[in-house]
């Protein structure tokens, strides 16, 4: 397996450096991908969508479709954790993992001997008193909560003119979750936020960038052609239109990532029974 | 050499080619004949009478075709095209009407048959059995039928699958060996050796439709035409040309109508029949004498018949001896075609219909013999034409025919084989011709003779009258009699032939 | 845009990277790993990709690290190579 | 709304909302997920037909739908034409037919997950649906890493090995998709766009052919496919991870990736490059179709080997991928037009199989062949309509294996390859001892269990065996019967199909 | 020479690191080196990317408004150098003062992509170490051939 490993990476390098010679400098500003579709949305993104955030409005407009999609990668990965780890009747896998640990176990026991397991029984031990919960940890988590999540809010609103939106407001709101579930204990968090709801929240934020796009559709336009949503919003033109609908799109995308960031979580750190946590 | 006349390809601009759905009908008439079989399933007598109305029914349509192939005309009729330019198209010319009739109306006969067989032996599937046997034929009629080499290709695949479960009929061990090599040697030659020549005449010339005077003439070189014919002679391994004969004695497994319709009928009659279409209508006999191509063919379809003959005297089982008989009188027709002279090749399409008379009789007879005695060996069955004399006289006529002995038509259609011979320049083909027929005679008339004149130790003297049922032995008469009636009336055989091989 | 700073902050990647994959401990192996994304988003950040950059900086130095983290303390530490 | 303008992103909407709302009800009541898939699923054959039409109506036979109404270099769009129309139907007919059939197999496989299970099934539909008619390239990685995420999950679901070998998918799934990933970005900084048929016009006006990077570029996206499409020498991953998926992800799953990679392979390289540059350097098309020669003879021979059906089967998809990818190396049309067609034949035939191996495995308990033995008794309409596919899959007429073997040959033919031309023969042979096996146990033989050391138990000790007739259950037959005739149907109108692939095979160019 | 190591040092380095990461997925024998390996092959990919959007003296992909807000909300801080404002008031920017946002937008995807993939793979990994009680790739294989 090394030998092969390492004529495949060698031949893969090899080609890819052959490639290097041949492309523009580092940092040229006329290269073909400088100045072809880039000088396009760079000249005309803010007369387009009045979004300063080039980045936002190419994701969240022009590319609008990738985006979505991108959004439901994160559900897949959700839905598809739950799928592959969760035991529903509690009996299957919990009941395989029990008798294969216990097999290998014996088997490493005759290999290594007692001592081995001793110092694991040790090491466990400690990990035991690490995971209970700590006054000062907690008390930081509820100092800085309220912080993050208010953080989180203001890069997902703001992300027209400054760096960040949907997504990374999504992922701070999940991490601050997660951090709760670490320094609070999971079924503590789970009873706040529970399961179902962030599933819920999940399905609910694809389906507000859908809807968004379906809208669309049904008023005339093509999917995600968010001009027309003008007809809707009060007092806008087709240009703010579509400010005002990457702010909507945003919003979804903070919902799914959030809730199933968080739910991935969940599920890797309980072991897919949702009982205890890290 | 003689020079051919060029009258036929004149004939062939002038025919008039009319459609018809005639065609498509007598292929459905067995091809839907199942659903209302195995609705019947469960009434044998029910079912039994589906069957006789779906042959009967089938005869009529195939009947109806004969007047206008008489006049001249080819009916055409096209069911879809799957190729761009080459579709799935059924043509019926004076060849196809020859098969065609025979192939119906045997089927009538073999039906009637496999009553009489099936219901005393108590076999089981019987339905599903009939139902295959249906699907059989409207594979046949559809080779028969075929207006060119796809067609062909598709019906012939077909005929292979549908009678897979007709050869391996009793599910056992055997059956399963039989089955086995039947499927090896027809998949693989047809799919190794057919479809690659099919294409690559397809590819060369562009055109698939069988003509008059072929369509490869000038458009490969010799040695590709060397290389392809062979191809399709060994390929179409349904005709049994040695080496790929080996199927036939492992079907033998198969019940006796079934064994009757392989040999007599359908399976073998439809590979010569290729191999003749291919001849006539892909090479054209023009092409091949100008290549020289027909003694190549000959050596090896003679090959056939004098190795064929010598296995079967050593045979016992009877069976088995008639199968490498089949082997032998197939490679008669393929000799017959690869004279490649006019009157041969009549001889040749003549002796697809007498030797099916003729062998469809003597299987007839050998299952008639196990139903009312269970015995298979030839060396049980001295004697036993006290027994069963009429069966045995229906096997000594059976016999005649195979060997061309009047007043048989088995010897009408000889006659003309063995006079292409001197036709085409190479008198000294009359060799094989010849020499077969004297062991033809050899493996088949002993048996006749010890069943009437020896006792053995089965039937002596006081061996009383048994026949088998009605159903067995009405039908065996029927082509033992039909067997002489070619004798005497053989104008419409050689009038369907002849059309072919002037018109096609 | 800086180079000799981008520089840098590459030839600590491959090091980080290298470092990552050679540690027998998982769990240390994580946490470089944290320390490798959070120089490739010190790098993006570098090259003008703020947004790039910032997501970076919360997925994979972020929870990338906890998933990993996450899965190491359910299954096992100890690494053979 | 003009509905049959939007039938393209109705076709892609009616599975991706279908997604969520049957995640949303199976959190509710997981017995309505079953029916809303069917629905769903149904609404987006509906919409492909629609689909299809209009690209058959319209001038030019190209349709172009722009998402968010941008223009496309700048927006994303899809791009539909004789190829891609074709081949999105498909995967909906597929996904239909399997949706139908899934009623039994998921409740009894993956019980208590069902919504979960629909909802990765619609989730996949989606990805395979959009990489067949998106015409933006990097729209089509996202696209991809939707099929791919959801079909590692699907596959993980399964039982025995699966996690194992869903591992190993996962490793050569996102070196895949990564390397395709690649080529997009060598292509990106050459010609600065995204956008498929953009890139090709590029390539032509400025000239860049002659440039390394966007060789490599191309060869990266090339070894991306064929990871993704399990392409001898990189084909390791697949049997494992198909034979071990539950019944109902294999028969998704199996007729869909791989047909679906070679659809992209065939794009990219005569959409988006020309067949002037991609044969232009004679020994290497010459090498590729050696590869899948090689590629034929492995699958064939190991699945000869296997005596688990599923696994057997999951090797000839290997085979088969060696076919398509044979053909549309062979630089000509005849060969490309057999590519194409045999895409969805064997998307038909695979399906057919994987269906009726499932049913098998939903009565029989077993995917050993031994389980196979005297089911013609037991269950004669599932061994029908394996036998069949079975047929097709030997290339037999007038089902459709035999029509796409007919042009690859031709193309073999004409390409003067002979190696590949018996290289297909004798593949079809092995095929045909493959399957007569098969069908000899199941028609010769008494009906019998495997002894199977891991099945012992609780779940063996389950199985009661029936007296006589033993069939699947309807909605399994149905579709099962639907394909098998469908293969029939395909094969017999083949000529029509050909007719409308020609018009792409046209469009390419060939010399 | 030189110059082509200098003006290109980005995309060597990537290389580099991309076959770094490539290795490990293939050649590690521990299911979580190889996800490691993994995630270090896809961000030497997204360093590529961004690295092809790079420009030489250009700023943050974000219009800078100065002071003329008002109808698109509050203006963004002050970034980087400054931006003509005369001529973003007349519609026309200058393309090279900005980096290149498309790969930016494309690699925002790709993170999303593999961070999921990252959680499926440790989703399997937690099931095969249930299965077999190990994550190293040898010792599994050992266990299912058991």
């Amino acid at each position: 397996m090394k030998t092969i490993g390492l004529l495949s990476v060698l031949f893969t390098g090899i080609l890819l450096m052959i490639a290097v010679v041949d492309f523009p400098d580092w940092g040229d500003p006329h290269s073909p991908a400088n100045s072809y579709l880039s000088t396009h949305y760079i000249e005309d993104v803010e007369e387009e969508t009045a979004v300063p955030n080039m980045v936002t409005a190419v994701l969240a407009d022009y590319r609008a479709f990738d985006t979505m999609l991108e959004t439901s990668v994160v559900f897949v990965a959700g839905i598809a954790i739950f799928a592959i780890l969760r035991s529903i009747d509690g009996t299957s896998l919990a009941g395989t993992t029990r008798r294969l640990q216990r097999r290998g176990r014996s088997k490493k026991e005759k290999r290594k001997g007692q001592g081995r397991n001793r110092r694991d029984e040790m090491v466990a031990a400690a990990e035991r008193e690490a995971a209970k919960p700590d006054l000062i940890v907690q008390t930081t988590v509820r100092l800085l909560m309220p912080t993050i999540q208010l953080f989180a809010l203001y890069v997902i609103a703001h992300g027209h003119h400054s760096p960040g939106g949907g997504f990374q407001g999504g992922v701070i709101l999940a991490a601050g979750l997660i951090l709760v579930a670490m320094s609070f204990g999971l079924e503590n968090t789970l009873a706040q936020v529970p399961e179902k709801l962030s599933l819920q929240l999940g399905n609910l934020g694809v389906l507000i960038f859908a809807g968004t796009g379906v809208l669309c559709l049904l008023l005339g336009a093509n999917f995600l052609d968010y001009h027309v949503l003008a007809a809707i919003y009060p007092a806008t033109d087709e240009i703010m239109a579509r400010s005002h609908s990457m702010l909507v799109v945003e919003i979804g995308v903070g919902f799914t990532v959030m809730s199933m960031l968080y739910l991935i979580y969940a599920n890797l750190s309980s072991h897919g029974d949702l009982k205890k946590g890290l | 050499m003689r020079q051919r006349p060029r009258k036929g390809v004149l004939i062939a601009m002038d025919t008039l080619v009319m459609t018809s759905q005639l065609p498509l009908y007598a292929v459905l008439a067995s091809a839907l004949a199942p659903i209302p079989l195995i609705l019947a399933g469960r009434n044998p007598n029910m079912r039994e009478a589906v069957t006789f109305a779906a042959g009967f029914l089938k005869l009529w349509f195939v009947m109806k075709m004969l007047p206008p192939v008489l006049e001249g005309k080819v009916l055409e009729y096209t069911l879809f095209e799957p190729v761009a330019g080459l579709p799935v198209q059924f043509r019926v010319d004076g060849m196809s009407m020859l098969f065609a009739l025979v192939a119906s109306s045997l089927w009538i006969l073999t039906s009637a048959y496999a009553i009489g067989y099936m219901r005393p032996l108590k076999e089981h599937a019987q339905t599903r059995f009939y139902v295959f046997f249906a699907f059989s034929l409207s594979a046949t009629l559809g080779v028969a039928f075929a207006g060119n080499l796809l067609t062909l290709y598709v019906f012939y695949e077909l005929l292979s699958m549908s009678t897979y479960p007709l050869v391996t009929h009793h599910q056992d061990a055997e059956a399963r060996g039989g089955g086995r090599r039947y499927l090896t040697y027809l998949l693989a030659t047809s799919v190794g050796l057919v479809l690659p020549a099919m294409l690559f005449c397809y590819l060369k010339s562009g055109d698939m439709t069988f003509a008059a005077g072929g369509f490869l003439a000038g458009k490969v070189t010799p040695t590709e035409a060397l290389v392809l014919l062979l191809m399709f002679v060994f390929g179409f391994a349904k005709a049994g040309v040695m080496p790929f004969h080996g199927w036939l004695p492992g079907a033998m497994v198969a019940p006796t109508p079934v064994s009757a319709l392989l040999h007599a009928v359908a399976v073998v009659k439809v590979g010569v029949f290729c191999i003749l279409r291919v001849v006539t209508g892909v090479f054209g006999l023009d092409f091949l004498e100008q290549l020289d191509l027909g003694l190549v063919v000959s050596f090896i379809a003679g090959f056939t018949v004098i190795c064929s003959s010598l296995i079967a005297l050593s045979q016992d089982n009877l069976k088995r001896r008639l199968a490498f008989s089949t082997v032998g009188q197939l490679s008669y027709i393929i000799l017959g075609a690869s004279l490649l002279s006019d009157l041969a090749v009549k001889g040749s399409m003549a002796h697809i219909a007498m030797h099916a008379f003729g062998k469809i009789t003597l299987f007839f007879c050998a299952g008639a013999i196990y139903v009312a005695t269970k015995k298979k060996y030839i060396s049980d069955m001295v004697g036993i034409g006290r027994r069963m004399p009429i069966t045995m006289v229906c096997f000594l006529i059976g016999s005649m025919s195979v060997m061309g002995l009047p007043p048989t038509g088995g010897l009408i259609s000889k006659l003309h084989l063995l006079l292409g011979a001197p036709d085409s320049g190479r008198w000294w083909l009359m060799l094989f011709y010849v020499v077969s027929t004297l062991l033809n005679g050899a493996y088949l008339l002993p048996i006749v003779f010890r069943a009437f004149f020896k006792t053995g130790k089965h039937f002596d003297a006081g061996t009383e009258v048994q026949e088998a049922p009605m159903f067995c032995l009405v039908p065996l008469t029927l082509t033992a009699i039909g067997s002489i009636l070619l004798f005497f009336f053989p104008h419409l055989v050689f009038e369907l032939a002849s059309l072919m091989v002037e018109g096609s | 845009m800086i180079w000799q700073f981008d520089l840098i902050i590459l030839v600590f990647l491959v090091i980080t990277s290298l470092i990552a994959l050679r540690v027998r401990d998982l769990m240390s192996a994580a946490m470089i790993l944290g320390v490798y994304s959070f120089l490739m988003c010190l790098l993006w950040a570098e090259m003008g990709a703020v947004d790039v950059a910032f997501t970076e900086a919360a997925v994979g130095a972020g929870l990338s690290t906890v998933f990993l983290v996450a899965t190491i303390l359910r299954t096992t530490r100890r690494s053979s190579d | 709304m003009d509905i049959v303008q939007q039938a393209p992103i109705l076709m892609i909407l009616c599975p991706f909302l279908g997604a969520f709302a049957v995640s949303l009800a199976g959190l509710i009541q997981r017995r309505w997920c079953y029916p809303l898939t069917v629905l769903f699923t149904a609404g987006s054959a509906y919409a492909g037909l629609g689909t299809l039409i209009q690209v058959l109506r319209t001038e030019g036979g190209v349709i172009r739908y722009r998402m968010g109404g941008w223009e496309p270099p700048f927006g994303i769009e899809f791009r539909l034409d004789a190829l891609n129309a074709a081949i999105a139907l498909m995967v909906v007919v597929v996904a239909l037919l399997v949706a139908i059939y899934s009623r039994q197999t998921v409740a009894s496989e993956t019980a208590g997950k069902e919504g979960h299970f629909y909802t990765l099934f619609l989730l996949l539909t989606v990805g395979v649906l959009g990489i067949s008619m998106t015409g933006d390239a990097f729209n089509l990685y996202v696209f991809l890493e939707i099929s791919s995420l959801s079909s590692y999950a699907l596959i993980a679901m399964g039982r025995g090995r699966a996690a194992f070998s869903c591992f190993n998918y996962i490793i050569m799934g996102t070196i895949g998709a990564s390397f395709y990933l690649l080529g997009v970005g060598y292509l990106y900084i050459k010609t600065g766009s995204l956008n498929m048929t953009d890139i090709a016009r590029i390539l032509q006006e400025h000239g860049l052919y002659s440039s390394n990077s966007v060789r490599i570029g191309f060869l990266f996206i090339l070894i991306g496919v064929w990871i993704k499409m399990a392409f001898v020498p990189l084909h390791r991953w697949l049997p494992n991870a198909y034979t071990f998926a539950p019944s109902t992800t294999s028969c998704l799953v199996a007729p869909l990736m791989t047909k679906v990679s070679i659809y992209v392979m065939i794009r990219i390289m005569f959409s988006v490059f020309n067949p002037e540059f991609v044969f232009g350097v004679g020994p290497r098309s010459d090498l590729v179709v050696w590869l899948a020669v090689i590629a034929m003879m492995v699958g064939s021979f190991y699945a000869l080997a296997k005596n688990k059906l599923k696994m057997m089967l999951a090797y000839l998809v290997i085979a088969e991928v060696g076919y398509m990818v044979g053909g549309a190396w062979l630089a000509n049309a005849t060969g490309l037009t057999g590519a194409i067609f045999h895409i969805l034949a064997d998307g038909l035939m695979t399906l057919a199989l994987f269906l009726a191996a499932g049913a098998i495995y939903y009565k029989r308990k077993s995917y050993n062949i031994v389980a196979t033995k005297g089911l013609f008794g037991k269950m004669p309409f599932t061994m029908g309509a394996f036998a069949i596919a079975a047929l097709s899959m030997i290339g037999i007429p007038p089902t459709c294996g035999f029509f796409s073997k007919w042009y690859l040959i031709s193309g073999g033919i004409e390409a003067g390859h002979w190696g590949f031309v018996v290289g297909l023969l004798t593949s079809s042979m092995v095929n045909a001892v493959l399957f007569f096996r098969i069908l000899e146990r199941a028609y010769f033989e008494k009906p019998e269990l495997p002894y199977e050391p891991g099945r012992q138990g609780k779940n063996a000790l389950n199985f009661v065996e029936r007296k006589g007739v033993d069939e699947a259950p309807l909605t399994m037959l149905a579709p099962l019967w639907a394909a098998s005739l469908g293969l029939v149907l395909l094969g017999v109108y083949s000529g029509v199909v050909i007719d409308f692939i020609s018009r792409y095979v046209n469009s390419v160019g060939f010399q | 020479m030189l110059d082509l190591i200098i003006a290109k040092f980005n995309y060597w380095v990537y290389i580099v690191l991309m076959m770094i990461g490539l290795y490990a997925m293939i050649a590690k024998n521990n299911y979580i080196k190889k996800l490691i390996g993994m995630t270090i092959f896809q961000t030497a990919i997204m360093l590529f990317y961004v690295s092809i959007g790079a420009k030489q003296g250009a700023t943050i992909p974000i219009i800078d408004h100065h002071g003329d807000g008002g109808d698109h909300g509050e203006a963004a801080e002050a970034v980087g150098h400054a931006v003509e404002t005369a001529a973003h008031a007349a519609g026309s920017l200058d393309p090279d003062a900005y980096v290149n946002p498309l790969p930016h937008v494309l690699m925002l995807t790709a993170i999303v992509v593999g961070v999921a993939t990252l959680g499926v793979a440790m989703a399997v990994v937690q099931k095969i170490h249930d299965q077999y009680g190990s994550i190293e790739e040898d010792e599994v294989l050992k266990r299912i051939k058991l």
